[in-house]
C-alpha cells in the first residue's frame, strides 16, 4: 500500500489544496504548516500552469499570482523539498507542464519528484486514455496517479479508471470547475453509492467550504474531504485586505480546524 | 474507436467531466457526419447552400495574375453567409447539436469572427446561444458584439487574465463543465479534442471540394499550390484536405511572423502567431500540438496585428502534416499583411480579412519554388471588420500609400 | 430611337452639355445591353457569377413562415459581394464604361452603399473612381468612407446645402458636365434620366430572373406576392421585372413611412420618402417621376431612418407601374423597420440592412390579401452597416427587446 | 421680331444674370437697376429652384439664400411686375417650378410670366427633345424660349435647337456649370465658328468675370455677353463682409461697366 492510501488508515481525512507561490514561496511553507496543524493529513499542492481550464476563477487567479511572482516547476521541487510536515504531498498540475520538464518527456518530471518527496499527483487534464505514459512511469517510481470520477463519468468508464487510479481516487462533487458552492450536491452521494464496492480511499472535493458540507459527505460514506477554493481564498483575501501574514495563517489553521470538526461530525453521525 | 490521433499529434486531454460528452460527440460525429445517419449530410449541405450561399467562386484575379506572372485564384469564401469560411464550421456544429438533441450552444470568440457565425447558426436554428469573449476583445470589437446580440446570442466578458481568446476559451470549457447535458460547445477551428478538429476538417473541407472541381474547369488541371493563412487552421485544413492525395500541389500554411519571428520571447510574450514554423510539441486545450510556449511549458501571449490569427495554438492535423512534410509552413509579418490588404483592395475591389491578407502577402514574399504557375489562394474572409484597425496600424508601421495619406488628411 | 419615356414618367431632363453624353449612352445601352453586342451581357453575366458570387440563393426562412402562416422565401441579395443588389447596378455600368472606352467612372453616395459597390467595380475593372458624398453623411458612414478609400476611390465631401445624397447627386452631376468626354456616371439606382432608368432596371433584373426559376423549383408555381423596399427603386424594378407579365403576382413596393406619412409638410422638410405612395408628378434630376415637393415645385428633404430610402424622388418605371395598378405602394415606418430588423436577425441569423427592414417589416403589418401563400421578399441587403444607428434609434424610439436591454445594460 | 431681339440691335451686348430675393426681394430690384445704369440691355433673373443641377457652387448658395429668405415664384412675379427698367427680362428657372405653377402645368406659368412683363425664359434642364409643350406655349404667349448650345453638342442637334430657338441663342463656353474662370476657354471660338451660318443673336455665357473675356468674346463674333456667377460673388461678398448696401450697388454697376468697356474694345478690335 501506498504512503497516500496509509493516510486514510485512521479514518475520514481532510485533503487541502492550495496554490505553491501564492503570493510567495516563504509563505506556502507557513500556510502547508497551518494546514498540517490545523489537521490536514494529505497535502494537494498546485504546480501552476497558465491555462487552467479544470479550474474555477478563484484558483485560476491563484495561479495567475503565483506566476506572476515567479513560481516554475524547478522552484517548486525546491520549495516542496524544504518541506518536511510529516504527512504526503500530491501535485496537482496540467499535463504539459509534466511534459515539458527536463530532459526526458514524463520521466524527469517525476523522478524529480520522487526525488523532492512528492508522493502523488493529480493531472487534471489526462484522462484515462490518455495516461498510459505516464501511469508506466509512476508506477515505476511507486508514485500514486490520482484520477477524477465525475458526476458525468459512466459505468464502463469508471471500471476503467478503476483499474489504474491508486493512492486514492477523487471524486468530484458536481459539475463544473473547482470553486465554493452552497451546498453539497445530491450527485455526491449517488457518485459514492456507484463506487461502493471498490476498495481504494474517496475523497469528494469540489466546492467545500464549511462543517456541514465535510459532515454530510462523510455521512455519504467517503473517506475523504478535499478543500481547495476556501483556502485560497483566504489568502487572497488576506492579501487583498492587508492582513498580516500571521492573521492569515492562523485563519487557515482554523478553517482546516473546522472541517476536521465536520468530518468528525459526519464519522459520529455514521456511527449513530 | 476510430483513432483520435494524427501520428502523434491530437488525443482528448481534458477533464474527465468532459469526457462522457467528447464520447458522445465523437459516436455522433461517426455516425452523422462520417456516415450521413438520418441525411445529416445532405441536410448539412442544402442549409450551406440555402443559407450560408454556397458554392463560392473561384475567381480569376486578373490584376493580381498579372502582376505577378501567374495565374492566380481566389476561393472566395468571403461571400459566405457573415463574410468567413467561419460559417461553415459554425452551421455544421450547430446542425449536429440539433440533431443530438442539444438546446443550447456556447462558444469562445477571439476577433468575433465566430461568434457571430455560431450567433447566426444557432439563430437560424432555433438554438439557445451563449459566447464568451474578452473583456478587451469586446471593447476592440463592439460591432461583432452588437451582430451576436441582434442575433439573439447572450455575449458573456471575460474579465480574467490578458480578455483575450485564450481566456475566453478557458472560461467556455468551464461553462461547458457544468453544462454538457444540454450543451454543445462549438469550437471555432481545427484545434480542441477529438473529435473537434476531424469533424471541424470535414465540415471546412467543402472548400477543397469545390476548389478542386472548379480548378480543373477553368484551367483543365489540377493547381501547382494552394495557399491559405493559419489561426487554428481551420480555413487552411478545409482549403487543403482534398488536395492532400495529390501530391504534385504544393499546400503552403502562412501563420502571423507578427513583428517577426525571430525576435525571442520576452517574459511569456511572443511577437508573433507561428506555433506551426516554430512551436514546440505540447498540450494544449485538450490537445497534443505545436504550440508557442516557454521553457517550462506556460503558454505564451502571442502576437499578430489579426486577431483570428493570434493564437498560440494551431490544429494537431496541421502539426502532423508539417512533420510529415505535406504542408509547407511559411509566416507573413504584420507589415506585408497590410500592404497585401491595401493591395488586393485597390487591384481587385476585394477587401480581405487581415487574416487573410496574410495569405495574399505571401504571393508577393514567397519562397522560390513554392508556387508555381497556378495558384489557389483561400479568401477567408472579408476585411470590413478591419477597416479602423488597418488604419491605426498602417499610421504605426509607418505605411503610405494613396489611402493612408488621405485618410491622414481627414477626409 | 427607342422611347425613353415609361407612359408620361421618364425623359431627358438635363442640361444641354450631358444630352450627348446621355445620347451616347443611350446608344451603348441599345447595343451592348439589349443586344449583347461584343458579348457584353455574357462578360456582364459571368463576372456576376465569378466576382458577384450569383446566383444569389432563394432561402425559405422557416420560422418566419410558421409565425406567418405563409411560405416565405428570402431572395438573398445580402450575399452578394459588398452586401447588397447594389453591385449588379454598379459592375454593369462599370463593365459598359469600360466598353465605351470612358476611363473615369463618377459616382454619389447616401449611406455609402452605392458608392462601396461602385468603388469595388472600378477597382475589379481597373477604372479610376471618385465618389460624391455630403459631409453630414460621411461623418455618419466613415467605415463605408473607408472602404471606398481602400478601394482606391477618391472620397470628395459635399459641403454645401444638408451634405446629403440630394446635393452629392448635383454635384456628381456638375463633374459630370465637366468631364463626359472621359467620364461615365454610375447612377446609384433607376432614376435619372433615360436610359439610366432601363439600364440599372436591366442590370438588376438578374434577381427575378433568378427567383422566378428558384421559386417554380421549390414550389412549382410562381408566388402569390414579391415585396421589396423602396429608395430610388432599383431592387424592387429587379426583384419585380420577370414577374410584370404575371398577372397574378402582386407586386408590393414598401416605402419608408418614417414618422408616419399624414404628418403634414412643415417648411421644406417631410416626416417620409413615401415619393409613390402619395408623391405629385414632377421633374427631378433628369425624370418625370413622383416627387416629394412643396406647392411651388421645391423639392423637399425626405426623412427615413434608413440613409438608402431617404429620398425625395423615386424611379420613373415604378411611377407608371403604380398608375397601371401593376404594382401595389405600401409604407412601414421607422419603427415597424427596426422591429423587423430584429426579428429577422433573431429568428433567421440574417440581419437585413435597415433599407430591407422595411420589406420585411410588411410581413407583419400587411394589408389583408397583399401577400396571398406564397411570398418572396427581396433581402436587398445585409445590415452590419446599420447596427450602430439601429441600437441609437431604438432607444430613441423606446423599443426594448432583449437586444436593446442588453446593451442598455452596458456589454 | 422679338423684344429681346431688338435689344441686340445697337451692336454686341451685356446680358447680366442674378439670382431674385438674393439677399432679398428689395435689393434685387436696386441691383436691376444698377446693372441697367452701368450699361446692361437685357436683365436674366433667376427664380430659384432647390435642385440647380446646372448651375455652379457661387449661384447654388445665392438661390440657397433666396429661398431661405422665402422667395417663391408668385413673388417673384410680383417683383418683375414692379420693375421698369426699360430693358427685356429674362426668366431662368428649371422645368419643376414652371411645371408646377398654377392651375394648368406650363401654361399657368408662361401666361403669368407674360402678364408680368417677361420676355423670355431659359431653362437649363429642358433640352429640346422634351420642350415641344413648353415651345408651344411660349410662342402661342409670344415669349422667346431660349437654349444653350454646348461646346459637346453636335452637328445634328445644333440645327434641331436652332429651328426651335428663338429671342438668341446662349452659347456656353465651356464644359461645366456656371461659375468664374480665369480666361475665356478655345471652345468658344470654335462654338461661335459653327454657329456662324444662323442668323440669330449669339450670347456666350458661362465664366465671364472681367472685361478682357469680354473683348476676346465679341471679337470671336458674338452678339452678346452673359455674365452671372462674377455679379453674384459681389452681391455675396457685399453681404458677408457686411459691406452696405449702396457700396454693392455701386460694384455691381460698375462692374458691368467694366464688361460693356470690355464689349466695346471687342468691337473696336473686330473693325480693325
Ligand atoms: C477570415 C478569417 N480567416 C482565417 C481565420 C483564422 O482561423 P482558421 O485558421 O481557423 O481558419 C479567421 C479567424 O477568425 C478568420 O476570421
Ligand atoms: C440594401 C439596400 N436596399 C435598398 C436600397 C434602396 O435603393 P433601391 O430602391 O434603389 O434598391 C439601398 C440603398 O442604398 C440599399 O443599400
Amino acid at each position: 500500500m501506498s504512503i497516500i492510501t496509509d493516510a486514510f488508515g485512521e479514518g475520514p481525512i481532510l485533503i487541502p489544496y492550495i496554490t505553491a507561490g501564492d503570493p510567495n514561496e516563504e509563505a506556502t511553507i507557513e500556510y502547508v504548516a497551518a494546514l498540517v496543524r490545523g489537521g490536514a493529513k494529505i497535502i494537494e499542492l498546485g504546480l501552476p500552469f497558465s491555462e487552467p481550464i479544470a479550474d474555477g476563477p478563484v484558483i485560476q487567479e491563484a495561479i495567475n499570482r503565483s506566476l506572476e511572482a515567479g513560481m516554475t516547476p524547478r522552484k517548486f521541487f525546491g520549495l516542496v523539498s524544504e518541506m518536511d510536515h510529516g504527512v504526503p504531498i500530491v501535485v496537482m498540475t496540467y499535463y504539459n507542464i509534466v511534459y515539458q520538464y527536463g530532459e526526458i518527456p514524463v520521466e524527469s518530471f517525476v523522478s524529480e519528484s520522487v526525488r523532492c518527496g512528492i508522493n502523488g499527483m493529480i493531472i487534471p487534464d489526462l484522462p484515462i486514455e490518455e495516461a498510459e505514459v505516464l501511469l508506466e512511469i509512476c508506477k515505476e517510481n511507486g508514485i500514486d496517479l490520482i484520477f477524477i470520477i465525475a458526476p458525468t463519468t459512466r459505468e464502463q468508464r469508471i471500471e476503467k479508471i478503476m483499474e489504474k487510479v491508486s493512492g486514492f481516487v477523487y471524486v468530484q462533487a458536481r459539475l463544473g470547475t473547482t470553486g465554493i458552492h452552497k451546498d453539497v450536491s445530491r450527485t455526491t452521494h449517488e457518485s459514492l453509492e456507484r463506487l461502493r464496492e471498490y476498495d481504494i480511499p474517496k475523497s469528494v472535493g469540489f466546492g467545500v467550504s464549511n462543517s456541514d458540507h465535510a459532515a454530510e459527505i462523510i455521512k455519504s460514506g467517503a473517506d475523504g474531504v478535499i478543500a481547495g477554493s476556501v483556502f485560497v481564498d483566504i489568502i487572497d483575501k488576506g492579501r487583498e485586505e492587508g492582513i498580516i501574514e500571521q492573521d492569515t495563517v492562523r485563519l487557515l489553521e482554523e478553517k482546516a480546524r473546522e472541517l476536521v470538526r465536520g468530518i468528525g461530525e459526519g464519522i459520529e453521525n455514521n456511527k449513530s | 474507436m476510430k483513432s483520435t490521433k494524427f501520428g502523434k499529434y491530437g488525443g482528448q486531454y481534458v477533464p474527465e467531466v468532459l469526457m462522457p460528452a467528447i464520447s458522445e460527440l465523437a459516436s455522433a460525429y461517426e455516425s452523422y457526419v462520417r456516415k450521413n445517419q438520418d441525411g445529416f449530410m445532405d441536410d448539412f449541405f442544402a442549409r450551406l447552400k440555402k443559407f450560408g450561399g454556397r458554392p463560392t467562386p473561384l475567381y480569376k484575379a486578373e490584376r493580381l495574375s498579372e502582376k505577378y506572372g501567374k495565374e492566380i485564384y481566389l476561393k472566395r469564401e468571403d461571400l459566405v453567409h457573415g463574410g468567413a469560411h467561419k460559417l461553415n464550421n459554425a452551421l455544421g456544429q450547430c446542425l449536429l447539436a440539433k440533431y443530438m438533441g442539444k438546446e443550447r450552444v456556447i462558444a469562445e470568440t477571439g476577433a468575433g469572427q465566430h461568434g457571430t457565425a455560431t450567433a447566426m447558426a444557432a439563430s437560424y436554428l432555433g438554438l439557445d446561444c451563449e459566447i464568451y469573449m474578452g473583456k478587451k476583445d469586446i471593447n476592440r470589437q463592439r460591432p461583432n458584439v452588437f451582430r451576436m446580440e441582434i442575433n439573439g446570442a447572450k455575449v458573456n466578458p471575460v474579465e480574467r487574465g490578458s480578455g483575450t481568446l485564450k481566456e475566453a476559451i478557458n472560461e467556455t470549457l468551464r461553462d461547458w463543465s457544468k453544462s454538457v447535458d444540454t450543451t454543445h460547445y462549438v469550437i471555432g477551428s481545427v484545434v480542441g479534442p477529438h473529435p473537434f478538429p476531424k469533424m471541424v476538417r470535414d465540415f471546412q473541407s467543402i472548400i477543397s471540394q469545390e476548389a478542386r472541381e472548379q480548378i480543373q474547369e477553368e484551367v483543365g488541371r489540377l493547381p501547382d499550390s494552394v495557399v491559405a493563412c493559419v489561426g487554428g487552421g481551420s480555413n487552411a485544413m478545409g482549403a487543403f484536405y482534398n488536395f492532400l492525395q495529390d501530391d504534385q500541389v504544393n499546400l503552403i500554411a502562412v501563420e502571423a511572423g507578427g513583428k517577426g519571428i525571430e525576435t525571442k520571447l520576452e517574459g511569456r510574450i511572443a511577437h508573433h502567431s507561428a506555433s506551426l514554423t516554430i512551436g514546440r510539441e505540447g498540450v494544449l486545450h485538450g490537445a497534443r500540438t505545436k504550440i508557442l510556449q516557454d521553457e517550462d511549458g506556460q503558454i505564451v501571449e502571442s502576437h499578430s496585428v489579426s486577431a483570428g490569427l493570434d493564437y498560440a495554438g494551431v490544429g494537431p492535423e496541421l502539426a502532423y502534416l508539417v512533420d510529415e512534410g505535406r504542408v509547407i509552413p511559411r509566416t507573413i509579418g504584420d507589415k506585408e499583411a497590410i500592404e497585401a490588404f491595401f493591395l488586393l483592395s485597390e487591384m481587385e475591389g476585394i477587401i480581405p480579412a487581415l487574416e487573410t491578407s496574410h495569405a495574399i502577402g505571401y504571393l508577393e514574399n514567397h519562397v522560390e519554388g513554392d508556387l508555381g504557375e497556378v495558384v489557389i489562394v483561400n479568401l477567408s474572409g472579408r476585411g470590413d471588420k478591419d477597416v479602423e484597425t488597418v488604419m491605426e496600424e498602417s499610421h504605426r508601421l509607418g505605411i503610405k500609400n494613396r489611402t493612408t495619406d488621405r485618410v491622414g488628411r481627414g477626409i
